[in-house]
């Protein structure tokens, strides 16, 4: 029980934690802010990974932009809890059983693979976030480029489609 | 030292809860949000890899990941709000037209 | 005794977390004061002078007043996240002071290094981990105002949660600059790099090629935090109180003790990243300037003695000429032990500094006027964002110049 | 900068009038006359430079190097076979490409002055230029491939034009009809390619020759129906319906619903003269086989006659023309028939030039008579439109064979030949009585419309000559009616036989080289041509008899063997016979199997029970598109499921997703 393990299991538990009572809440916003809870955990074990860009990257645009968008969303369209509906029930037997399937799967194959690779983590040796930089900008440049079209796109979306109509 | 499969397993864990989410939820934000989950399932099992191998190119799909994800965001929660302006109704149930 | 040594880092760190809480909610506790007088100053009042002398034990007496208030809960509140948001809010603001090193070399203790700061020194993403506190910040406020069940602090949060996060962007944008000039995220490096010609002193400092930079960090960070001219989610003339109109006692205590957190660590930032953090503004070789700080403090304490004794109440006659000695007697000490005056130089320095940007904080909530909602919103993204995009632009080509095209 | 640049680029020609009509189809709908006229006019003149340019190159080229072929890109490619789009230039396309080009611009910039009061004149100019570009690929041709691209462009720009006024049932009817019957002829010309190049493997002209003469194919007599002879018969089919030949010409007269620059250019002298293009260019093949050429003959021999008659009577001044056409195209393939290939294409030329002078100058006096045809109400015009008149005379003595007019050189030319061929007195004869006919209906004409009484009503027709746009061309024209023949005026005329020398590597110098003895020649030709001159004059002479000096001579005789003249007034009644034959049962075939059978029941039935089927499935299948994100959710989690075991529980499969060191 190294003290990474007990760290490992304590945000893994945190994550798990967070992703269920995002499914039990009925309220948007609990749900948003058990979102928040699991984001800020894997967060955590990026860093434990040494991932600490990557890390503090979840934070500030999952955290900081994207569920704070949505919680504005929240707020602003004044959603009430959730109604149930018959369909909902039925899709709800199916799917949960489905959802259980298909961990299974994926957690069965990774166990079938001879996987033992320890993740190092140390952060200081790989000081990735110059290496990130420059990959991004040398052997990524493409596609960041296109990611930032994306986003200009995105934007122009976003507000055609909020955007008030003018009577 | 933890062994990278520990954090694949757990993302397939955070993944299939966020299967299980996008099925039980009837709140179309909700639903959203059990997207993001599933994204970031994604994620870290990208960082597990690339930690693993040694190799950085994960780490960098990830931000890639979380820019498209930053995009859909918004555009998503735009036409949430559209949404929510003509049905008065942020229930799947009600918005089964696939239109606006 | 084995067991200090065995767990001396994690001992230590304790202890300077508990220090450091104890400095700071002092240090907050005064800041209440200082604002008070100085404003009173320029609307030409007092400000508080009736408990203890000049005043000095107001905060105090309002510390009991949250204390011993009575709490009400509204009702139809969504409890959790209720008691939540001022913990979250507090707990944030507090933490974003982890990573601010108050000074370059440690001190020696017991055969320990003891750096002045909580997490170690060479922490490569300083800036990230005080950006992505910043960006939680949000969620204090937001909560608050959405969980009282009430139309003004929904309001309130709205208009927070918009505000922060269109400022996050010019905020973040308009440090790329300076982590362009360092290259490091870290904060150590970032100071470190504005004394690579120590001859130049103040000269040397970020403050000069990034002034575009810095204005827009300064205004974005104070709309980052709530203050004036940007206090719009608690603007009182048409919000009540904005988000924490439901808070009472104790709980609207921690909402501001963390707004005047958050204005230290905000000024601490700026001292770190435009200011040359606890570079001293003159030459390296000007080492008289190294007893300026017993020089202001031993006069300082001459000068509260002798007004001390001719204070009007007792109480006052006895206190003040005791803390002149005091301080006096430190000055006195800073000149005499010469490794002591050598260790306080960077300290005295950075204090300094977020002295006077916390001064500037109270001067323009003295002074300015408060914003429109969407003058505020247009001035974030209209100008604020597109001015520090150009910066980062201008930045980037003049140090690619430098480096020859490589 | 090579010594040709015009041939290495021969595409230019033909490419330039195709930018005319595309600029002015597109754009040209707003402007001014003026700006379509420097557009089409513009365009057409300068491929006529080039034209002239690639002449002056083609004469400077060495005897190896003729025919000149040049390979642009290829078109078509499938197995062995390859139509590419090739342009050749030959001494046979040099003499086209004057003609066309040449003749084309001049009517071009008479048409200027023709149409410049009528609607759609950009559309108008449009076409004619579309006309002038596939006419210029048909010619310029290397294969019969592209060569019939020319073809069924020109048979389309005839129809939009004869059609132009569409609003006239009879103008849009006699498109039509000019359409359908060259699609008869289209489809035995296809069948003759595909025969052609089942055989021989290409179509290309050179390697088509080549190959018949490599495989040294030997000439199928009389009555022998070898593949060859069907080849050529097939082609011909395509040749009697381009060139209005029997028992296809029936659309031609009623071509001349559209307007008289368009009868001139197209069904004067270019378009109609493509039959007896083909004949020539493929004269290899059909000189291979005596029964095609005997055909060729004695169809072009009795079109000549048959037209003639029935121009005889007609009233309508254009119609006569048509019909003159009619015949005049019979000479031409009369020649080919005879193997006078060389004299058929000279014919062929010098029709060109005063035909389209005729049509124009016929133009023109409609012009000047405000839109009457009708030769009856006209009469005694010579003096007040005096050009036209002049222009005309000179034509009609040029098509009469009133020497030395271009007329009489070519016309000789081919009777010489009918009669130099054995057994070919019958054709000579026959020819020789057309050629009577011709100078009479003729000159019938030119006094019906220029001499005599005014039988018009002055008070309301007053007439005018024609602007300079138009006498221009007239003048041109009458020009080349006159000293055009003499390129080819025989050694008897003191002139060198140019003509047929240029043409001779073509052809071979073999046509009318007879065994004669030089003597005898000379006084064959001596007689020959006397006769010829004869009759025609005796034409001329019955025309001026009968209309000048007895008027009321026509219509007695009309009276006294009225039903000859009723058969001649009514075209022998083809029409008719058509529409009997052919036509109706058509129509009722298409009426009552393809329509009510075939569409309303199979096709539609088809169509509808698909409609149906499909309708019923999707009823079916409705149900599982519910419309709701979360079922669909369902239905992938169930897909990726799947997946998974597929590629989990396949025999052999060591699926992982951790790490694999």
């Amino acid at each position: 029980m190294t003290p990474q393990l007990i760290l490992f299991i304590v945000l893994a538990a945190l994550s798990v934690v967070g992703a269920l009572s995002l499914i039990l809440q009925k309220h948007p916003i609990h749900s948003a802010l058990s979102l928040i809870v699991v984001m800020v955990a894997l967060a955590g074990l990026y860093l434990l990974m040494g991932a600490e860009f990557v890390a503090a990257v979840q934070i500030i645009v999952y955290g900081g932009a994207i569920m704070v968008l949505f919680v504005f969303v929240i707020m602003l369209l004044n959603a009430g809890a959730e109604e149930y509906t018959n369909f909902s029930k039925l899709a709800g037997f199916a799917g949960v059983p489905l959802g259980i399937a298909l961990t299974g799967f994926i957690a069965a194959a990774i166990a079938r693979s001879a996987g033992t690779a320890q993740v190092s983590g140390s952060a200081a040796v790989l000081a990735p976030t110059r290496t990130i930089s420059e990959m991004i900008f040398k052997d990524f440049v493409y596609p960041f480029e296109l990611t930032s079209f994306l986003i200009l796109v995105a934007i122009m979306g976003a507000i055609v489609l909020a955007a008030h109509k003018e009577e | 030292m933890v062994p990278v499969n520990y954090y694949v397993i757990l993302s397939a864990v955070l993944f299939g809860l966020g299967v299980i989410a996008f099925v039980v939820k009837r709140n179309i934000i909700s639903i959203f949000m059990s997207i993001e989950l599933m994204l970031n399932a994604v994620n870290l099992a990208f960082v597990a890899f690339s930690q693993g191998m040694g190799k950085l190119d994960g780490q960098v799909f990830v931000l890639f990941v979380i820019v498209v994800a930053a995009a859909e965001a918004a555009v998503g929660l735009g036409i949430i709000i559209l949404i929510a302006r003509n049905r008065q109704s942020l229930n799947v149930e009600r918005v089964d037209l696939l239109k606006l | 005794m084995t067991f200090l040594n065995a767990h001396a880092e994690l001992l230590i760190t304790l202890v300077k977390i508990a220090l450091l809480l104890f400095i700071v909610l002092t240090v907050n506790a005064y800041l209440t004061w200082f604002e008070r007088k100085v404003v009173a100053r320029m609307q030409s009042r007092w400000g508080p002078h009736r408990v203890g002398p000049y005043g000095l034990l107001q905060p105090a007496a309002d510390g009991l007043k949250f204390l011993f208030k009575e709490d009400p809960t509204p009702e139809g509140v969504d409890r959790v996240v209720y008691y939540l948001a001022p913990l979250l809010a507090l707990a944030l603001a507090l933490t974003s002071l982890a990573v601010i090193p108050f000074g370059p070399e440690p001190l020696r203790f017991f055969g320990h290094d003891i750096y002045l700061s909580i997490t170690p020194p060479d922490l490569n993403i300083g800036l990230l981990v005080l950006f992505a506190i910043t960006a939680l910040s949000v969620y204090g406020v937001a909560l608050a105002g959405w969980s009282s069940n009430s139309k003004y602090p929904l309001l309130g949060g709205l208009r927070s949660s918009a505000q922060m996060v269109s400022y996050e962007l010019a905020l973040t944008l308009s440090v790329v600059g300076v982590l362009l000039m360092a290259n490091s995220f870290n904060l150590k490096d970032i100071i470190v790099a504005q004394a690579q010609h120590p001859e130049r002193g103040i000269f040397g400092w970020n403050i000069w090629p990034q002034i575009i930079g810095f204005l827009c960090f300064f205004t974005a960070a104070v709309a980052e935090t709530n203050r004036v001219p940007f206090d719009l989610p608690e603007a009182e003339s048409e919000l009540v109180a904005g988000f924490h109109t439901e808070y009472a006692s104790f709980k609207f205590a921690m909402f501001f003790i963390a707004e005047y957190t958050s204005m230290i660590t905000v000024s601490c930032l700026c001292t770190i990243m435009f200011f040359g953090g606890w570079l001293s503004p003159f030459p390296a070789s000007w080492t008289f300037t190294h007893y300026l700080p017993s020089a202001i403090l031993i006069p300082f304490g001459l000068w509260l003695i002798w007004a001390g004794i001719r204070y009007e109440t007792i109480f006052g006659r006895i206190i003040l000429p005791g803390l002149g000695t005091v301080i006096a007697l430190l000055g006195l000490t800073l000149a005499v032990f010469p490794g002591v005056n050598s260790f306080i130089q960077a300290p005295f320095w950075f204090l300094a500094k977020v002295f006077v940007f916390l001064f500037v904080y109270v001067w323009m909530r003295g002074t300015l006027p408060r914003f429109r909602y969407d003058q505020l919103m247009s001035f974030g993204w209209k100008v604020l964002l597109p001015v520090s995009i150009v910066n980062v632009v201008i930045t980037s080509f003049i140090i690619l110049l430098r480096s020859g095209w490589k | 900068m090579t010594a040709h640049p015009i041939l290495d680029s021969l595409w230019i020609i033909p490419l330039l009038p195709l930018l005319g009509s595309a600029t002015n189809g597109l754009f040209g709908k707003n402007w001014p006359n003026a700006t379509v006229n420097t557009v089409a006019v513009g365009s057409t003149g300068l491929s006529f430079l080039a034209a002239l340019e690639a002449v002056r190159e083609f004469f400077q080229l060495p005897a190896d190097q003729i025919p000149f072929v040049k390979a642009f890109f290829t078109w078509i490619e499938a197995g062995k076979f390859r139509a590419g789009f090739d342009l050749q230039i030959d001494q046979l396309t040099v003499v086209m490409l004057l003609v066309v080009t040449g003749v084309g611009w001049l009517i071009h910039i008479y048409s200027t002055g023709y149409m410049a009061h009528e609607g759609g004149y950009y559309r108008f100019f449009s076409y004619l230029n579309l006309f002038m570009f596939f006419m210029l690929i048909l010619v310029l041709a290397a294969n019969y491939v592209l060569l019939f691209v020319g073809w069924e462009g020109v048979g389309l720009s005839s129809y939009l034009l004869i059609g132009f006024y569409f609003l006239k049932k009879s103008a849009s009817d006699a498109g039509k009809k000019a359409f359908i019957v060259n699609r008869i002829g289209d489809f035995g010309f296809m069948l003759g390619m595909f025969l052609l190049f089942r055989t021989f493997g290409t179509l290309d002209f050179q390697t088509l020759f080549h190959n018949v003469a490599q495989q040294g194919w030997h000439r199928e007599p009389w009555g022998v129906f070898g593949t060859m002879t069907i080849a050529c018969l097939l082609l011909f089919m395509g040749a009697t319906g381009k060139s209005a030949q029997l028992p296809l010409y029936v659309w031609l007269p009623d071509a001349m619903e559209g307007p008289t620059p368009v009868s001139a250019l197209i069904h004067a002298a270019t378009m109609v003269t493509a039959g007896v293009y083909v004949v020539a260019r493929s004269h290899v093949l059909f000189s291979l086989s005596e029964t095609a050429l005997a055909v060729v003959a004695v169809v072009g021999c009795a079109t000549a006659f048959f037209a003639a008659t029935i121009g005889l009577v007609q009233t309508d001044i254009k119609r006569v023309l048509a019909y003159s056409t009619v015949s005049q195209l019979g000479y031409m393939f009369l020649a080919c028939g005879v193997g006078a290939f060389s004299a058929g294409i000279f014919h062929l030329m010098t029709h060109a030039f005063f035909k389209a002078l005729l049509f124009l100058a016929a133009g023109s006096v409609i012009h000047a008579m405000g839109g009457e045809q009708d030769m009856r109400r006209m009469g005694g015009l010579s003096g007040k439109i005096k050009y036209t008149y002049g222009t005309m005379l000179i034509a009609t003595l040029a098509i009469a064979g009133i020497p030395p007019l271009a007329g009489f050189f070519s016309k000789d030319a081919i009777l010489l030949g009918a009669f130099k061929m054995e057994g070919g007195h019958p054709l000579y004869a026959v020819g020789l009585l057309t050629a009577l006919l011709t100078s009479f209906y003729m000159f019938r004409l030119i006094f019906l419309t220029f001499h005599g009484k005014a039988r018009y009503d002055e008070h309301h027709v007053h007439v005018h000559e024609s602007p300079w746009s138009m006498l221009g061309p007239l003048a041109a024209l009458a020009a080349l009616s006159v000293i055009g023949g003499w390129v080819a005026a025989p050694a008897l005329w003191g002139g060198t036989d140019f003509f047929a020398k240029f043409l001779a590597p073509i052809f071979g110098s073999g046509e009318g080289a007879e065994a004669l003895s030089e003597m005898a020649a000379r006084n064959l030709e001596w007689t020959l041509a006397g006769v010829a001159i004869a009759s025609a004059l005796i034409g001329l002479v019955l025309a001026w008899w009968m209309y000048l000096v007895r008027p009321d001579q026509p219509g007695k005789l009309a009276k006294s063997l009225r039903p000859a003249y009723k058969t001649l007034l009514n075209k022998y009644w083809v029409d008719e016979l058509y529409a009997a034959a052919v036509v109706k049962p058509l129509l009722w075939i298409s009426r009552q199997v393809l329509w009510q059978g075939v569409d309303v029941g199979i096709i539609d039935g088809t169509v509808n029970g698909i409609a149906h089927g499909t309708a019923g499935v999707g009823d079916g299948v409705r149900y599982a598109q519910s419309g709701n994100t979360r079922s669909y959710a369902v239905w992938v989690v169930i897909g990726a499921i799947v997946i998974l075991s597929i590629i989990f529980f396949w025999p052999g499969s060591h699926a992982t997703m951790g790490m694999v060191r």
